[in-house]
């Protein structure tokens, strides 16, 4: 789980915060709080098809 | 210990086929391209890994015939 | 090896913040939108990480209250 | 040679299947082929470069 | 240290050397010796605001 | 020890020029500009390493004249 979050922070620090300023502005957050969903599902997605074609 | 490499496949995977299929900005739910894209690349990489040793062992062959 | 894993992030940050904020070609200073960008960029890096967090408690809260 | 094989996987994934769909095609296998001999090209013509210069 | 250098070549040699030629030209060099000025300066504005912000 | 350095730094190089001198589409055999790009990467990368240290060693001894 740790490594996960480490891949999410990164992945999507770099995708949302592109001229990183003197605080989080609302946009940055909102684009954080959805892109985290979205490397979750993406997550899941490539290990449901990994497991079913390793298998 | 293999279940240490299946976790670190997966996770080499999803930062791989992310970089490639999630091009945009990311809104409330994947596009239908993303979606795609995100449900063949796992495949389609090991596809590739098949492919590529097919390849070396028909090199080999030739090279064998050839000697 | 708190000390090794201090450096192991000082090092990550600095190639990630250098790729992310100095885009052109190497100067006798930086600009002054490099600096800014460099001098914001670790904090931001670290609001992000806690940010992560509060949402994954969040949603584990709603998913708690749901069942 | 499992890092080479590894290593030229990668590559030429990231080169010839920009956008992966149900299974891979005859463009994308002949961009693979030639790939895979280019990296190994690519990889004896630095071999020799370095070990050449480190002698 | 070492860390440091590794870092600084490879990053130095991505911007300022983009056509490996038969010898490095002066103006190469001139980018490569600003670089490597540049790249200490990052790495000591980070350290900074990293030290400060766990203590 | 040595041998398992040796092949790890190759690898890093055959990687780091390939996607500094390979940019477009594989072909039957490289164009002369990818060859050329290829051939000199290497030695200019160690060139890189060299002026580097030169750089650093003449920094300090400035400095040591300075104080």
């Amino acid at each position: 789980a740790q490594e996960l979050m480490n891949k999410t922070n990164e992945k999507c620090f770099a995708k949302c915060v592109t001229k990183p300023s003197t605080s989080l502005s609302g946009s940055e957050e909102t684009c954080l709080a959805r892109c985290l969903d979205r490397y979750m599902e993406a997550f899941n997605i490539v290990s449901r098809s990994y497991i079913s074609r390793i298998s | 210990q293999a279940q240490a490499r299946l976790h670190s496949s997966i996770h080499m995977l999803t930062s791989m086929c992310w970089d490639k299929c999630v091009t945009g900005t990311p809104s409330t739910r994947f596009s239908r391209s993303e979606e795609g894209c995100l449900a063949n690349c796992v495949d389609r990489f090991l596809d590739t890994s098949l492919f590529m040793v097919k390849k070396i062992e028909e090199q080999r062959a030739q090279h064998g015939q050839l000697s």
